[in-house]
């Protein structure tokens, strides 16, 4: 890279994934709100989505479709973005959804039950 | 006192993380080199064996196939917990509660993009093997356009036994069609069908259909997911 | 199929058909509780060849069970007064619920026993050790709720000493290679000094429990007492030995191969001394008679462990006697108990006087256990003390002797407490019911009665076996040199001939019995323990002037000092202080999901800072 | 079978030399107590004349079995002793068994009788007579250890248990004991003065107190049993003493001459000494005399 | 061959996908087909064990791509061990639950075995997958079926316990998958013979990290000491033989994954330090938490994590003898655990708090069943004659091996207070008066039934431990053999 300020500039990227990972984990662990809890989680899958894109990333990658423009053009595969990430988050995304709608569900189970959203009040079990 | 304790653990964490990555190196390869990366031969194997163009398409129902029936199970699971976790006895299910009805313009307006929302979807996992998309993102699309018909119309309604059908049925085919691959060829999720030409619609064997399945399936859940969500009805504390 | 084999079976088919037949009915319940005791018992004896091994492998490791000449002799104790017992419990248990589970618990206990004897590897060594200790905690547990905190300790403190032996094992198989106990013992030698050392301890807390060693007695007591008498006799008796056996058999051969083990047989053999003390002093203040035998028990252990601690040829032969005569009178002391507490309901020395005339064989069998306890001659105890006395003398215990001395002076004390408090004093209308136990219960009393009486002018009958067991430990053949049919020598040469003794004492009795009955018998007339004067007033029908509470005060006065302190506080205080920890360690899960995903978080941070030490 | 007519003759005629001994050494106590006290007193005889007519009377009631039996285990008790102690050395009439035994015999056997007395008074129903059997075998105990310890101290410096080895090893030396081994001796003599429960230590009987009891409830031929075995005892005992420490004695004069000197000592030691209560008798006897008691230890030991 | 592996997962899924077609048309096909498919799993799992102990590990690909390509399956001994295990388990589990459910109405009934049968499939997917994002996706099948079944009973805190599972699973799956992605992002492959075989090229300190989120992610399923705070309320909160099958099969998969991270895939050699490490601190503090329980599922829940822990420390021991102690320590674990939830749920059948007072005196009304507890107190405390002596001497005698003397210590010491706890509620069944307020519940024959039938192995192997210990020892073998399981897989053609 020509100037280490765009060298760093590039994991940003990363920097800001992680920020956002890290930014659900703040909000699950000091939310009190069972839905921002929830929202948290979705930001933290988010994050960490974003995260294994930027990964299969190269710099001037194609989308790793065999379009009939590309095989003309290029037929270099290498020049194409890793296409393993792509596939895992979307396994990923779909698993987090699922969870994500589990733990509404969930939330409003124990809304019915106790009345409250605040985490704190919500302590039957403990030790 | 337990934010700054927060803080200061996520910073660890961040701090160790964010050095990990940047270990990685961002945008370039990062595989150790003298190691032949999976991807490669993916890439390759996609045009040469499966003759599909979308190599994303490609890993997630061939090479990855299995991750991606699991997927299905879980969204599947997620719906049956979902009814589970929120079920009621018969007569204890309320009408939606709704705050106020929706205008005239928003439901006329529904009712005229339903159905393109429906061809979208359909469009987009019908062409998952050859342009960027697929089941997965057709589906919801299509679970899209229910949203968009049970946020305007108060007393719209899903057939749960439909419902329950659809996903049950493209589960089926996708299952099916791998214990056929199974029985054909001795691996489960063998293609098992002529592969075509490459860019063609009938092309890559198995993967559109196991494709529409997943489309049909996603949508069916998700819509049930929203439907089973909407009717829940608010219970005033307690 | 070997015998051996058969014999467990037996065991373990007869508990399980006894648990069951008990459905049917009672009488067949009690036969084939009483066929599964007998009949292996007559097996054993009829058909095992002493010397006899057979293996089994399991679980990859291979069980070697056999006989030699000392286990055969502790077989005579274990099955001699199981069966005794077993006879004893049917009329013992008669009209009693929970039937069933006494008996089967009665037949394991006694098959884990006979495990124990006839095991020569460590494994299955320790799985009977362990069957013999549950099944002795449920009989702990019989009487209900009151009980099961005294069974936990039991539990605990047995669970705590089998842990140790078993960690001594493995760290064994690992040094030595194998499961033998004869390989243990040769590779001993061998081993580093750290494992000389701990080996044994390991080892000694295992038996030091099971045989109620000083700091690690103060289960016995509750355990014994609560137990239902019938299977109180065979704890006390038989099961407590199993202790003795295993610090003979492992112990004592083993730390005899190094110098250094000197020091290692002082300090059980003072420990043991000390725990006869303590128990004698504790059993003086006891006013249950259950809770005297138990504290009693304790203190008998204690004498037995100095015997075989010491480790000459006199000490081994003195404990090992004692082992034998502690099975014969304690067995009949908790049995007469039994019957006590069977015909009277109670067995409070405050409460009951005056059975001499309700139960007089009971009150025989009493008697000559308790002169047998004493160590008196002529009776068999007295062998036993001999022994002992004269092995710590010329082993150079000056000490020792004064300790073992005290106790067995203030056991008197106990001992005249037990007699006085059931059978002795006045009589009281209360009592005037009581009838004399059930014969299946006199029997097994009256036979070891006898027995103690010949054993007591006939030692070598018992010694012989002892002999033949200490020779198979390695020790020399003593016959001749330190024991003869009636005839017990020390080391220096001193003996008593216990033959005419036996006359001589036998012609005075009778001659002085018969000079206060002669003619007297007839003429005289009996009248009751109210018809006194004392003091010129004779006490009316209704007044009970026996003395009963606080019976030996003076002489607990006097050694009030040495009983400040009980050592059960102290593991009261350790437990009550680890269950507070406990309770304050389970807040660490605060019912709060946030709180949790903060550990997790803290997790892998800590990690991930001290991944350079971890990794 | 003539050797054995003769142990038995033997027997006999060494229970009646102590019976006879001992009841005069009674009714000497008795008269020198009272001459001490500044009475006139019984005269010496007078122990004989209540044996002989108590033997002689017939009992009208009784309390049971144990009640017969406790006085044949008391009399079992001493004449046995009587029978292990060796009377005079080198004398064919009384060798009993003093080959047959030791000395730990010799202290077990000593118990059974008060064992078998306190036995026989518990059936009488007599509540103080229990009291009185508690307080004996609570002191019986403090007395044991200074008394042990001194023949432990004996028994290892000679390497013998037996009383003949002891005897055997004075004739060896040419001392007595007493002398060889000082310490042993006090000890043993200041355990003699629990022994015979002359007070300071008769709070057990307590004669002046305790007017019922044991005693009372005896009368007739248990009293003179009572009377004869507690006559053979003091015998017995003082015998013993001689053999152990005073290197035993030829002919029954030098025996008359030392076990007297011995009966003494507690004699007159009770006659300056009030009564201790029991838990203070358990204590004495736990403190200077067991001091003693373990310097003869350390004597024997060292030397 | 009646079948390879992959049929363990299609053919549950496939019925998954039939089963609410099946209940349109007759509704007691609901309870009876997961039973039916279990069953044919179960007839498979033995044939194939009994095939792999002879000939050696099956490697079954997916999709005709051969490793590293595409996703394989590898039915090892280890592996089919544990599969075997947890199906045997899990059809334990449905027989209990066939008429324990007939209270319940359809449609919750479909949904429970729905969710139960996942559960299983999960588990066994996670053991018998060669892939390691493959094993993510079992994994999360068998979270959101755990989550589904906690919650699955209404008008408990079951919500509260289910939620909070939520959050820590989310959050494990989140660590797992940046660790999956560090380890693709340096060797281009999610092979785990693959890994395996390339991961020395990997730089220290990614490979350090991405292990330490591996083990963070698992051990939220394993129930590691700090990460474990959901399974307490879980275990109570789920429906008895729910408590069961986590247990008895959950956690073992979890355990197998962390197992096969540590010993198959990465090449630290100070993870099995690591593992001790936290197997102690697990054990440690779970036993301890358990003592003072009032409530019974929750001291079964804390003793349940406490034996994880004590697993763990097994496996760490990186020994042959280790790995054969933690196995039988499994096997023992999930059979006697299993009878203790069981029968524990109908000793406080009737009540909503489940406190330990209840069981108080149920001996004279449920005498099978308080036998039965007793039983598996016993075993699970390690007494013999039962099943779980010969596992704790053979973690033992490994620690010795080992010349892990402090850790014989520890494990001991706990031992004692695990004796002490179970003791006390066996006291309580039979030697206490029953609370007034206690309804006893029978028994159905089913959950009888399958009591029996695990008391009967639990004796079968206290007195007869060789008829598992061959299993468990070509078991441990062939995890031991990384060489042989890279070969195995990465030379089909």
């Amino acid at each position: 890279m020509d100037s280490t300020l765009f060298h760093y500039l590039d994991y940003a990227v990363y920097g800001t994934a992680i920020l956002v990972m890290l930014i659900g984990f703040y909000g699950t662990m000091v939310k009190k709100s069972l839905l921002k809890i929830v929202i948290s989680l979705s930001v933290i899958d988010s994050g960490l989505n974003l995260l294994i894109v930027t990964i299969g990333y190269y710099k001037g990658g194609t989308a790793p479709i065999f379009s009939p423009g590309f095989l003309k053009n290029f037929k270099d595969v290498s020049k194409m973005v890793d296409p393993i990430p792509q596939a895992l988050v979307l396994t990923a995304i779909v698993i987090g959804f699922g969870v994500t709608a589990v733990a509404l569900a969930l939330v409003i189970r124990l809304y019915r039950h106790h009345g409250t959203l605040n985490i704190d009040e919500i302590k039957n079990l403990k030790w | 006192m337990k934010k700054v304790l927060v803080i200061l653990l996520l910073a660890v964490l961040g701090y160790y993380t964010a050095a990990t990555f940047f270990d990685i190196g961002f945008g370039q390869p990062h595989f150790i080199k003298g190691l032949e990366p999976v991807k490669d031969i993916y890439l390759a194997q996609t045009v040469k064996t499966l003759k599909v163009s979308n190599a994303v398409t490609s890993i997630v129902v061939n090479f990855r196939g299995f991750d991606t029936l699991g997927e299905v199970t879980v969204l599947f699971l997620a719906v049956t917990v979902l009814g589970s976790v929120l079920y009621k006895k018969r007569h204890e299910v309320g009408e939606r509660s709704v705050l106020f009805s929706a205008s005239s313009i928003v439901t006329s307006g529904s009712k005229l993009l339903f159905p393109a929302i429906i061809l979208l979807g359909a469009y987009v996992f019908i062409h998952g093997h050859l342009s960027p998309g697929g089941g997965f993102q057709g589906g919801v699309i299509i679970a899209t356009g229910f949203l968009l018909m049970l946020l305007s119309y108060e007393n719209y309604s899903v057939s749960h036994t439909a419902l329950s059908v659809v996903e049950s049925l493209a589960g089926i085919t996708f299952a099916g069609v791998g214990l056929l691959g199974f029985l054909h060829g001795g691996t489960f999720l063998q293609n098992f069908l002529p592969t075509g030409v490459l860019n063609n619609l009938f092309s890559g064997g198995i993967i559109p259909i196991i494709y529409i399945a997943v489309g049909f399936k996603v949508g069916a859940e998700l819509t049930g997911v929203i439907y089973t969500v909407l009717h829940e009805k608010g219970q005033s504390n307690g | 199929m070997e015998m051996i084999h058969i014999i467990f079976l037996i065991f373990l088919g007869g508990a399980v058909l006894t648990y069951f037949a008990g459905k049917v009915s009672k009488v067949l319940q009690d036969i084939f509780f009483l066929l599964s005791v007998l009949v292996p018992a007559y097996l054993f004896f009829a058909n095992v060849g002493i010397g006899k091994e057979v293996t089994l492998t399991l679980g990859g490791i291979t069980l070697v069970w056999g006989v030699n000449h000392f286990s055969w002799l502790f077989s005579l104790i274990v099955l001699g007064l199981g069966s005794m017992a077993a006879i004893y419990a049917i009329g013992y248990m008669k009209g009693k619920e929970r039937k069933g589970y006494f008996y089967f618990n009665f037949i394991l206990s006694i098959m884990a026993m006979m495990g124990i004897l006839l095991s020569l590897d460590l494994v299955s060594f320790f799985v009977f050790w362990e069957i013999m200790t549950w099944s002795s905690y449920l009989m702990t547990v019989y009487n209900g709720h009151e009980t099961q905190r005294i069974g936990i300790k039991y539990f605990v403190f047995s669970a705590i000493g089998a842990y140790a032996m078993l960690m001594a094992i493995v760290i064994v198989h690992h040094v030595a290679g194998s499961f033998m106990i004869g390989s243990m013992i040769n590779f001993y030698p061998n081993m580093s000094l750290s494992l000389q050392i701990w080996i044994p301890i390991l080892f000694l807390m295992a038996f030091g429990v099971k045989a109620a060693l000083m700091p690690l007695h103060v289960w016995a007591p509750d355990a014994y007492s609560n137990a239902p008498m019938a299977y109180t006799s065979v704890f006390s008796g038989a099961l407590s030995k199993m202790g003795i056996y295993g610090m003979v058999i492992v112990l004592v051969t083993m730390i005899n191969q190094i110098p250094q083990g000197f020091w290692f047989r002082e300090v059980i053999a003072w420990l043991g001394g000390i725990t006869a003390v303590l128990g004698t002093l504790w059993a003086i203040k006891q006013d249950d008679a259950k809770k005297l035998l138990a504290y009693s028990s304790v203190a008998q252990l204690g004498y037995i462990i100095v015997g075989i601690a010491i480790g000459t040829e006199l000490g081994m032969l003195a404990g090992l006697f004692l082992a034998v005569m502690h099975a014969l009178f304690k067995g009949t002391l908790f049995m007469v108990t039994g019957a006590v507490e069977k015909q009277t309901g109670t067995t409070n020395f405050t409460e009951v006087t005056g059975l001499i005339r309700k139960m007089p064989w009971t009150f025989f069998a009493a008697l000559f256990s308790i002169i047998a306890l004493a160590g008196i001659p002529p009776l068999g105890g007295f062998v036993g003390k001999w022994m002992l006395y004269e092995a710590l003398i010329t082993s150079n215990h000056y000490l020792l002797v004064i300790v073992i001395f005290f106790s067995s002076t203030a056991a008197f004390l106990y001992c005249y407490k037990f007699l006085f408090g059931f059978f002795l004093g006045q009589e009281e209308k209360e009592w005037a019911h009581v009838k004399e136990a059930p014969v299946v219960m006199l029997v097994p009393m009256i036979i070891m009665s006898v027995l103690m009486f010949v054993l007591g002018t006939f030692p070598g009958l018992i010694l012989k076996p002892i002999n033949s067991g200490l020779v198979d430990l390695g020790y020399i053949d003593t016959f001749k040199h330190l024991w003869n049919t009636s005839i017990i020598f020390n080391a220096w040469g001193d003996h008593v001939v216990l033959q005419p003794i036996l006359y001589y004492i036998i012609a005075i009795f009778v001659f002085f019995a018969l000079f206060l009955t002669w003619k007297g018998h007839k003429t005289t007339r009996y009248v009751t323990t109210k018809d006194i004067s004392s003091s010129g007033e004779v006490p009316a029908e209704d007044e009970n002037l026996t003395f009963s509470v606080g019976f030996m005060q003076p002489f607990l006065r006097a050694v009030a000092p040495a009983m400040r302190r009980q050592i059960d506080k102290y593991y009261t205080g350790i437990a009550d202080g680890l269950e507070s920890l406990f309770e304050f360690m389970r807040r660490i899960y605060t019912g709060n999901g946030q709180t949790y995903a903060v550990y997790v978080i803290v997790f892998v941070v800590v990690v991930l800072l001290f991944k350079s030490v971890l990794f | 079978m003539e050797t054995v007519l003769m142990d038995i003759l033997g027997a006999v005629v060494t229970f009646l030399v102590a019976f006879v001994v001992g009841m005069t050494y009674g009714g000497l106590s008795r008269k020198i107590t009272a001459r001490v006290q500044n009475r006139k007193g019984p005269p010496w005889y007078q122990n004989f004349i209540d044996a002989f007519k108590l033997g002689f009377k017939k009992s009208a009631i009784h309390h049971g079995v144990m009640h017969h039996l406790g006085g044949a285990f008391l009399m079992v008790s001493s004449v046995m002793t009587l029978m292990i102690v060796p009377v005079l050395s080198h004398n064919n009439w009384f060798p009993n068994l003093n080959f047959q035994g030791d000395l730990i015999f010799l202290l077990y056997i000593m118990t059974f009788g008060p064992l078998g007395m306190a036995l026989g008074a518990g059936q009488t129903g007599n509540p103080n007579s229990a009291i009185g059997v508690t307080r004996g075998l609570s002191q019986m105990v403090g007395f044991e250890i200074p008394w042990v310890l001194a023949l432990v101290a004996l028994m290892i410096q000679y390497h013998t248990t037996s009383i003949t080895g002891l005897m055997a090893a004075q004739a060896h030396s040419g001392t007595w004991l007493m002398f060889s081994s000082p310490f042993a001796f006090i000890a043993a003599v200041m355990a003699m003065l629990g022994m015979f429960r002359y007070s300071p230590f008769d709070i057990v009987g307590a004669p002046t107190e305790l007017a019922s009891g044991p005693v009372s409830e005896n009368g007739g031929k248990y009293l003179f049993v009572m009377m004869s075995s507690g006559s053979v005892f003091t015998f017995a005992k003082l015998t013993l003493y001689v053999d152990l420490f005073m290197g035993g004695a030829d002919n029954l004069l030098i025996l008359l001459v030392k076990t007297f000197a011995l009966y003494l000592i507690p004699m007159l030691y009770g006659m300056t000494t009030p009564r201790y209560r029991t838990e203070q008798a358990v204590r004495w006897f736990w403190g200077w005399p067991s001091f003693f008691g373990l310097l003869a230890i350390l004597q024997a030991v060292i030397f | 061959m009646v079948g390879t592996p992959v049929l363990f997962i299609a053919i549950p899924l496939l019925a998954a996908f039939l089963i609410p077609l099946l209940g349109m048309i007759w509704k007691e096909l609901v309870r009876i087909v997961p039973g039916l498919v279990l069953t044919y799993l179960l007839i498979l799992a033995i044939n194939l064990l009994n095939h792999v102990l002879v000939h050696g590990p099956i490697v079954e690909v997916i999709a005709g791509w051969v490793p590293p390509i595409g996703i394989n399956l590898v039915f090892s001994a280890f592996s089919g061990f544990l599969v075997t295990l947890m199906i045997f388990l899990g059809l334990l589990v449905w027989i209990y639950s066939y008429r324990f459910k007939r209270n319940v109405e359809y449609e919750p009934a479909l949904k429970y075995f729905l969710m139960l049968m996942m559960l299983i499939t999960g588990s066994v997917g996670i053991v018998l997958t060669g892939d390691i994002f493959n094993m993510f996706v079992f994994i999360e099948i068998t979270s959101i079926s755990a989550y589904g079944l906690t919650a699955f009973y209404k008008g408990r805190n079951s919500a509260e316990a289910s939620f909070k599972y939520v959050m820590m699973g989310s959050i494990a799956s989140t660590f797992l998958l940046l660790a999956i992605m560090i380890i693709y992002s340096q060797l281009g492959t999610l092979n785990m013979a693959d890994i395996a075989r390339k991961i020395h090229l990997m730089n220290p300190t990614l490979k350090i990290v991405s292990y330490i989120f591996f083990v963070t992610a698992l051990g939220i399923e394993a129930e590691i000491f700090p990460l474990n705070g959901w399974a307490p309320d879980a275990y109570a909160e789920a429906p008895g033989p729910v408590g069961a099958a986590f247990a008895g099969i959950v956690v073992k998969a979890a355990v197998y994954a962390i197992i096969r991270y540590t010993y198959t895939i990465f090449d630290l050699s100070s993870s099995f330090s690591f593992l001790i490490i936290i197997g102690m601190i697990t054990l440690i503090i779970a036993e301890t938490a358990a003592i003072r329980q009032e409530k019974l599922k929750r001291m079964l829940a804390y003793s349940s994590i406490g034996q994880m822990g004590l697993v763990l420390v097994a496996f760490g021991f990186g020994t042959k003898e280790g790995v054969f102690a933690a196995l039988f320590l499994m096997l023992n674990h999930a059979i006697i655990k299993s009878l203790l939830f069981f029968s524990g749920s109908y000793l406080v059948y009737n009540s909503t708090e489940k406190n330990i007072k209840e069981v108080n005196g149920m001996s004279k009304f449920l005498p099978v069943t308080s036998l039965l507890f007793a039983i598996g107190a016993f075993a699970i405390v390690g007494l013999p004659p039962f099943a779980g002596f010969w596992s704790k001497l053979s973690v033992l005698t490994a620690a010795a091996d080992s010349n892990m003397i402090l850790i014989m210590v520890l494990v001991l010491m706990v031992s004692v207070v695990e004796l002490v706890y179970y003791l006390r509620v066996v006291n309580r069944i039979y030697f206490f008066k029953k609370e007034a307020d206690t309804k006893p519940h029978k028994p159905t024959f089913n959950a009888l039934f399958v009591m029996l039938v695990l008391g009967a192995i639990i004796l079968l192997i206290g007195f007869y431990p060789d008829a598992v210990t061959g299993m468990l020892h070509k078991a441990s073998a062939s995890l031991m053999d990384k060489g042989q399981y890279i070969h195995n897989v990465l030379s089909l053609k």
